[in-house]
């Protein structure tokens, strides 16, 4: 369908005479300007926002870490601690950034900006609300997961630039971590676009209803292990909780960011985190009714979208939650388990499930679990939607 | 009932395929082999016995028919040749006959072969034959019955010469196939001949008797010639022609006899009761042919010369079987005889009569012969001298002999009598209407008669009369036990060559009225195809060869018996007058023929010896069968044949061999010596030569090429793809 | 209308556009205010104090090949499984979508019979761990 | 206006560059990036005349393939690159002129 | 308007790319120059509407071949042991002499001759039959197209991974000395 936030803006009549104004004013049609102008807002708003849940995620985690361990997380600057991030940000852009000297200055600085600017592309697809997409591309998934490729080439050369064993060390891990884990998450992603039938994020979310029966990880037995073996492999995609190896402060100090200081570091920080936003943003769009809001309150009206984005939001925060309560309860795993366990455990459950979901779908006319038994009889004729 | 292919073509293919099967298990399985041909005719038999009540019980109607049609080959609108199945009255009683001899003939040859070393082989040829007679009953057009014609002749020759290791055997065999060849081959042209006209006169050739029958209505024959002789007429006699082949005819009854060589049951099925019967049945199914030709006359003296002749020899032979072969041939004489004179349905009566009893009096002697073992020769005796006083010894042969016997004779209450009746009845009308030529073929039918009671009763009196004159050959022969092989075909077809199942009346010709049956039914089904009633032929409709019975089925009219067969009164009134004399005449000579020959053989009142010194030049003529066998060898062969060929042969190698292949010889030296020359001073210096230098030069350039390089491999390639940009 | 249709894919521009210029416009700032005093020592490579031996490049090990080599086998895999996947739905409503399944399980066990092969020939095995109870890896 | 001889020109540009690295670089591993240099002009020429010039959509299909067996090719010649190298200890291209290893 | 821009960013990737890979000495930068011309392909897809072929490239070149390619790198002695081969430079005999100069000379001028007057002509030449394409759902048709037209194609590449990843994994298994 292609809509992007500019095309719901656009059936506003303040967008029109705003367009109308502003062509009187530069004499050419500002048609084009006017949807560069709201696509660069909306981008900026998303990036801030963005950047803001990193930072409190960052604050969100000290905090649940200490809940945990039963002590106080941050609580001196601002209230409860809550800009704890902001003053991170501020020390690191006084830092110095030190560029080792036998690292290879070209790729040393571009391996961050290709983390972020992965990271960032993402977010084009991530659908926060039925309008609120900032563009629904036909290509959604798949755009998402090319994009996201970028991170792991990025976190390799930052390994290999900075020429410390460490660094070279960690990057290497990370990279093998990233690429084979994205077989499991990419396979268990198929399944899903097997019963939305088709790849943009709006189908697939329409596809689900707002009850939780309607999602597809209730859908059948197949989505519902395909939906753990997405988190997992998101886990490791984004170096989280027990597969956090490639930064292991107890072995490698910090990874591949070992010889970052300063912005590069903070930027490297920032890509992870929102990365842990989008990749569980994904898994909620896919497995758990993305923006749906049940009783199908979620309209076109103002109102409706902020409900959707609340529902979005709650769910998204929820797995985070889930992330970061990972992090502190699970050890971290061998290298060579998580390389058994994702080649050997985790790619063979998701082709099973793929193809268990395609039968499914070919035995069953596309009917979830919860049709077949609840609603057999009477909504025969409707067919999975 | 319904028609399918189905119902009709398990009769010819039921034995075709018993011959298929055995033809490869034969050699290890005889035992099944012989089981599996056996069932194949009873198979057959119970076919044809539902068609047979379909047809005579059921419908009994004179234009009832079956006639089912596929197309064999197309080549184009002018040869466009259809097969199929033809089936009427004619041909149900047909099939009954041969179906039913074949079933109790296979029955008795698995007794008589028993102790045969090829006894499996026999019943091979036995189904080939008995499947082929049975395609040519059914079958539709003349072609189909040449294809089965050909068999059947294969098969005599096969079944002839089964006892191979005997000299006499093989040249019988090949006698056999080579007289009935020649007849075959006249019968094709007459083929070829009526292909054309009906082509001429219908725009599509074909040779369905149908079509024939459709073409004769409409006149298509008349007024052709062939070289100046009537077309129709040449058709006529040429198909006759193998009539006179087959059925061992006057000119061509040579190998008849000699056929005796083969096993009994082999000359019961096949020279008694099928094969021979086959020219008849041609003869009958193109009877408007030869009408129209007006041949009639020309067949009925051959059919007389040919049973007066052939009674003649048979009354100085000595071998029991001889006597029974030239009796065969008498009694075709006689069907032939009825053919020509017009007695249409007494000619098919005496042929299916015939066939029956002369199957009986084949397989009795055949029983006779089997069971007379000479201990020195341990061979089987069939000379009459040697045999007398048998009836106590074989008193179930006996018997049926003698039912077999007096049915041949023309004694009242027996088939033969009904049908034979009525054949010289009808030729001693012709005479007494026609006048003139006719009377030949009544006087001589009269005399053979005569001399047929005589001959038969004769030959009983030898065997079975009288004292036993070869005592130590008596005394070996065990008697006779009722054995279900032996005896029980035997007494089923004596039980069928009583009168009454033929003719309306207990003795035939209506002397007495007999309760059951009211109607003649031989006389009303079979109907004479005069030139007058092939009108209904014209717009015969015919089936395609799979479709479900599609005949509008309403039951068509019941023929019933007319007495005088739908002449005037006054007319028919003369008809039987004249019956009545034929029939009393014929009782008195076969009666007389009976008393002399009970005088000659077992009184002793006459002695036979007087008679052949007083006529020994004939008896000497008759002894060796009034000299065909030699006119044939010495005169036809040696003189005119071999002639012929030597000055053929003379022909090829002189002239052709000499100046076609040698003389083409000496171009071919002439061209390969040139050659010669050339390939040693222009090939061989030049080319050879200068060869290896050229090699060499391009060898070192491309060795370079060779460099392993990649990159340089990768130039070469962009150099190639740049010269390609040049030439768009 | 207000969007042409390419203009679909200006927020990828833009956000790319805004991670370089974050990060540039980052490095630069903290260029300007963050001090600028690189010694020897603060530029030597972090190895918990030691100074640095060796180069960093001779660690590589041949089984980071092998997974990159089946990861790439993988993802061209999923490259080719995500539209017949998309359009799976739609085969199934109009009734061909057993023939789609037919397919695409036949694909599926081609490479997973390669899968199989590299697990069994050991190729899986992250490291020849000596603990492995079953014979020795054998080549 | 972006014309189909734009696009033609920018994928020469790029199957002219790896033509020059594959015939210049010395390093079998640089040859290779030529190659799906390379490769991906000609996936590009497809597509372009995909939207100028024939609408169906095979022009699409076409490009996918050579995509992905430029990724199989990939796959394979690095391995042998890397065998060639622990077996040569060099990969300058002009020592891999033997078929025998 | 965004359609030129869009033409305009993702046409510079794929140039300068382009001309990085030939310019670069390091091959690590090659491999990160290659990477950029790969992006700006990508986007060059966009720009001509095919989007599933654009993120096939991104997913597979850009996620697979390139880290692939660095992998290599990196297991055949890293980046700077390229400078000189085994034998040291001099192993080409022909550098350095006159006869190359003079042959490279030659062979440029040839070579710019051709592109120029050749190729550039025959480029600009070809003329669109109609540019108005509205493309969208390429990914239903493709999927439809290679279920149903391409399928034999569909399961013979299954057919080609598995060769390929076979062979590799054979060439690429570890020597057991």
């Amino acid at each position: 369908m292609n809509e992007t936030i500019v095309t719901y803006f656009a059936k506003f009549e303040w967008y029109k005479s705003l367009v109308k104004a502003l062509t009187e004013m530069l004499g050419f049609n500002a048609e084009p300007l006017m949807v560069f102008l709201f696509f660069f807002l909306a981008a900026f708003i998303v990036v801030n926002v963005m950047a803001v849940t990193a930072g409190l995620a960052t604050y969100a985690e000290r905090k649940i870490s200490a809940d945990l361990q039963l002590r106080m997380g941050p609580n001196r600057v601002g209230p409860y601690g809550l800009i704890q991030f902001l003053a991170d940000g501020v020390k690191f852009i006084m830092k110095e950034g030190i560029i080792p000297k036998s690292a290879d200055k070209f790729l040393f600085t571009l391996a961050p900006i290709l983390c972020l600017a992965g990271v960032l592309g993402s977010l084009t697809v991530v659908p926060y609300s039925s309008g609120f997409i900032l563009s629904d591309l036909d290509i959604g998934l798949f755009f998402l997961i090319g994009i996201s490729s970028l991170v792991g080439l990025g976190i390799f050369l930052g390994g290999y630039a900075s020429n410390s064993k460490w660094a070279m060390l960690g990057g290497m891990r990370a990279a093998a971590q990233i690429i084979s884990y994205e077989i499991p998450v990419v396979i268990s992603g198929l399944s899903c676009v097997l019963l939305a039938g088709g790849l943009s994020f709006t189908t697939l979310i329409e596809a689900q209803t707002g009850f939780p029966q309607g999602w597809f990880v209730f859908h059948n037995p197949f989505t519902f292990i395909g939906f753990f073996v997405f988190f997992i492999g998101g886990l490791a995609e984004t170096n989280r909780a027990p597969f956090d190896l490639p930064e292991a402060e107890s072995e490698l100090v910090s990874g591949y960011h070992t010889e970052y200081s300063g912005m590069r570091f903070a930027f490297f920080a920032l890509a992870e985190y929102i990365e842990v936003f989008v990749v569980s943003g994904v898994a909620v769009a896919l497995f758990l009714g993305g923006y749906n809001v049940p009783f199908g309150l979620g309209g076109d009206g103002i109102l409706g979208q902020f409900l959707q984005l609340g529902a979005f939001f709650s769910k998204t925060l929820a797995l985070y939650y889930v992330v970061i309560w990972f992090r502190w309860t699970l050890p971290r795993l061998r290298v060579d388990h998580l390389m058994t366990l994702c080649w050997k455990y985790l790619t063979p459950i998701a082709i099973f499930n793929l193809i268990g979901t395609g039968f499914w779908l070919y035995g069953f006319e596309g009917k979830s679990l919860f049709e077949l038994l609840f609603k057999s009889g009477a909504a025969a004729a409707g067919g999975g939607h | 009932m319904d028609y399918t292919v189905g119902s009709v073509a398990p009769i010819v293919l039921l034995p075709f395929f018993a011959f298929a099967i055995n033809a490869f298990i034969v050699k290890r399985f005889t035992k099944t082999a012989v089981g599996i041909s056996c069932l194949a005719i009873f198979g057959s038999l119970l076919y044809s016995l539902a068609i047979f009540k379909d047809f005579v019980f059921g419908q009994y109607a004179t234009n009832y028919y079956i006639h089912k049609v596929f197309t064999w080959f197309d080549l184009g609108p002018s040869f466009k040749l259809n097969m199929g199945i033809y089936i009427d009255n004619l041909t149900a009683v047909m099939l009954l006959m041969v179906s039913g001899c074949a079933f109790l003939i296979h029955i008795f040859s698995t007794y008589y072969m028993a102790d045969d070393i090829r006894f499996g082989r026999f019943f091979v040829y036995m189904s080939l034959f008995t499947s082929a007679m049975l395609g040519l009953v059914v079958s539709d057009n003349l072609l189909g019955m040449f294809i089965f014609w050909e068999i059947m002749g294969f098969c005599s020759y096969s079944l002839i010469g089964h006892y191979y290791e005997k000299e006499e055997a093989g040249a019988a065999s090949i006698k056999a196939f080579m007289t009935t060849r020649v007849g075959d081959v006249f019968f094709l042209l007459g083929i070829v001949m009526v292909w054309h006209t009906v082509a001429r006169a219908t725009g599509e050739g074909s040779v369905a008797l149908v079509d024939i029958y459709k073409v004769l209505a409409m006149g298509g024959f008349d007024n052709l010639t062939l070289w100046g002789f009537p077309l129709v007429t040449c058709a006529a006699l040429a198909i006759f022609m193998g009539t006179i082949g087959k059925s061992a005819q006057f000119p061509l009854q040579v190998w008849l006899p000699d056929a005796m060589m083969g096993p009994t049951p082999c000359s019961a099925l096949i020279h008694a009761a099928t094969m021979v019967a086959a020219g008849v049945f041609l003869s009958l199914r193109i009877y408007p042919l030869l009408e129209a030709g007006n041949l009639t006359t020309f067949v009925a003296y051959i059919g007389a010369i040919t049973a007066f002749g052939a009674a003649t020899i048979a009354l100085v032979q000595t071998d029991l079987k001889a006597v029974l072969a030239y009796s065969t041939i008498s009694q075709l004489g006689y069907m032939v005889l009825g053919i020509g004179v017009g007695a249409y349905n007494a000619a098919f009566m005496h042929l299916i009569t015939h066939a029956v009893f002369k199957a009986c009096l084949f397989l009795s002697a055949g029983s006779v012969i089997h069971s007379l073992h000479d201990h020195h020769t341990h061979a089987h005796v069939q000379e009459m001298p040697r045999m007398g006083g048998l009836r106590k010894k074989m008193p179930l042969t006996f018997l049926a002999m003698m039912c077999c016997t007096l049915a041949i004779s023309g004694i009242p209450f027996f088939s033969g009598f009904v049908s034979k009746d009525r054949i010289l009845g009808d030729a001693l009308l012709r005479a007494l209407d026609d006048g003139g030529a006719l009377w030949g073929p009544a006087v001589l039918g009269f005399v053979a008669a005569f001399l047929t009671a005589f001959y038969m009763f004769r030959m009983m009196f030898l065997t079975f009369f009288g004292n036993p004159k070869d005592q130590e050959l008596y005394d070996h022969t065990h008697v006779e036990k009722l054995s279900w092989n032996r005896n029980v075909p035997l007494l089923v077809l004596t039980l069928f060559t009583l009168g009454f199942w033929y003719s309306g009346s207990f003795t035939g010709q209506k002397l007495v009225k007999f309760p059951v049956i009211k109607k003649e039914w031989f006389q009303t089904l079979i109907e004479k195809p005069e030139k007058s009633k092939l009108g209904r032929f014209k717009d015969l409709k015919r089936q395609e060869w799979s479709s479900v019975d599609n005949r509008d089925k309403t039951p068509l009219p019941k023929s019933s018996y007319d007495p005088n067969h739908g002449l005037s009164e006054e007319r028919a009134h003369h008809v039987h007058h004249v019956h009545h004399i034929g029939a009393i005449l014929s009782i008195i000579i076969a009666f007389s023929g009976v008393g002399l020959a009970y005088l000659m053989y077992v009184a002793g009142k006459l002695n036979p010896s007087w008679w052949v010194n007083k006529l020994s030049g004939w008896y000497k003529a008759l002894q060796n069968k009034y000299y065909f066998d030699d006119f044939y060898i010495k005169g036809v062969i040696q003189k005119g044949l071999l002639k012929l060929n030597n000055l053929l042969a003379a022909f090829d190698m002189g002239i052709f061999d000499r100046f076609a292949i040698d003389g083409w010889k000496t171009i071919n030296e002439w061209a390969f010596r040139l050659s010669g020359k050339f390939d040693d001073e222009v090939i061989d210096k030049a080319g050879v030569g200068g060869g290896p230098l050229v090699v060499k030069g391009f060898n070192v350039i491309l060795r370079t090429l060779q460099s392993g390089k990649v990159q340089f491999y990768f130039i070469v390639i962009i150099v190639v793809l740049v010269s390609y940009i040049f030439s768009i | 209308m207000a969007l042409e249709k390419l203009d679909v894919y200006w927020p990828i521009l833009i956000l790319m556009a805004f991670g370089v210029l974050a990060v540039v416009g980052a490095l630069v700032v903290s260029k300007i205010i963050s001090p600028q005093k690189p010694t020897e020592l603060k530029r030597q490579a972090y190895e918990c104090g030691e100074d640095p031996v060796g180069d960093a490049w001779a660690l590589f090990n041949m089984r980071f090949y092998v997974i990159g080599l089946i990861f790439i086998i993988f993802d061209v895999e999923s490259a080719l499984m995500f539209p017949v996947v998309s359009v799976f739905k739609k085969m199934n409503e109009i009734g061909r979508g057993g023939l789609v399944l037919v397919e695409i399980v036949i694909f599926l066990f081609v490479l997973i019979a390669g899968v199989a092969y590299c697990w069994r020939k050991g190729d899986l095995d992250w490291v020849r761990s000596f603990q492995t109870p079953d014979k020795e890896k054998e080549s | 206006m972006i014309t189909l001889s734009s696009y033609l020109v920018i994928s020469t540009i790029l199957f002219l560059a790896g033509i020059v690295v594959m015939i210049a670089r010395k390093n079998i591993v640089a040859i290779l990036l030529g190659i799906e240099l390379i490769l991906n002009a000609s996936a590009l020429n497809f597509v372009a005349y995909t939207k100028f010039v024939n609408q169906n959509l095979d022009g699409h299909i076409f490009p996918l393939f050579i995509i992905i067996v430029a990724a199989a090719e990939a796959a394979v010649g690095l391995a042998i690159v890397i065998r060639f190298y622990q077996i040569r200890e060099s990969i300058h291209i002009d020592d891999a002129t033997q078929l025998q290893s | 308007m965004f359609g030129n821009i869009l033409f305009l960013v993702s046409a510079l990737f794929s140039v300068l790319g382009a001309v990085g890979v030939v310019a670069t000495k390091n091959i690590m930068h090659a491999c990160v120059y290659l990477l950029m011309s790969l992006i700006g392909v990508a986007g060059l897809y966009l720009t001509l509407g095919a989007d599933f072929v654009a993120a096939t490239q991104l997913v597979v070149y850009v996620g697979g071949v390139v880290i692939l390619m660095v992998f290599a790198v990196m297991l055949t002695g890293g980046a700077d042991s390229q400078k000189s081969n085994r034998f040291g430079i001099k192993k080409t005999p022909m550098m350095g002499s006159i006869g190359t100069y003079i042959a490279g000379g030659i062979s440029a001028i040839l070579a710019s001759y051709i592109v120029i007057f050749r190729l550039l002509p025959k480029v600009f030449e070809a003329q669109p039959v109609n540019s108005t394409m509205a493309f969208d759902k390429t990914v239903e048709k493709i999927g439809m197209l290679l279920v149903s037209d391409h399928v034999l194609a569909f399961e013979i590449s299954s057919v080609l991974l598995l060769g390929a990843l076979v062979g590799a994994a054979v060439i690429a298994r570890p020597k057991r000395n």
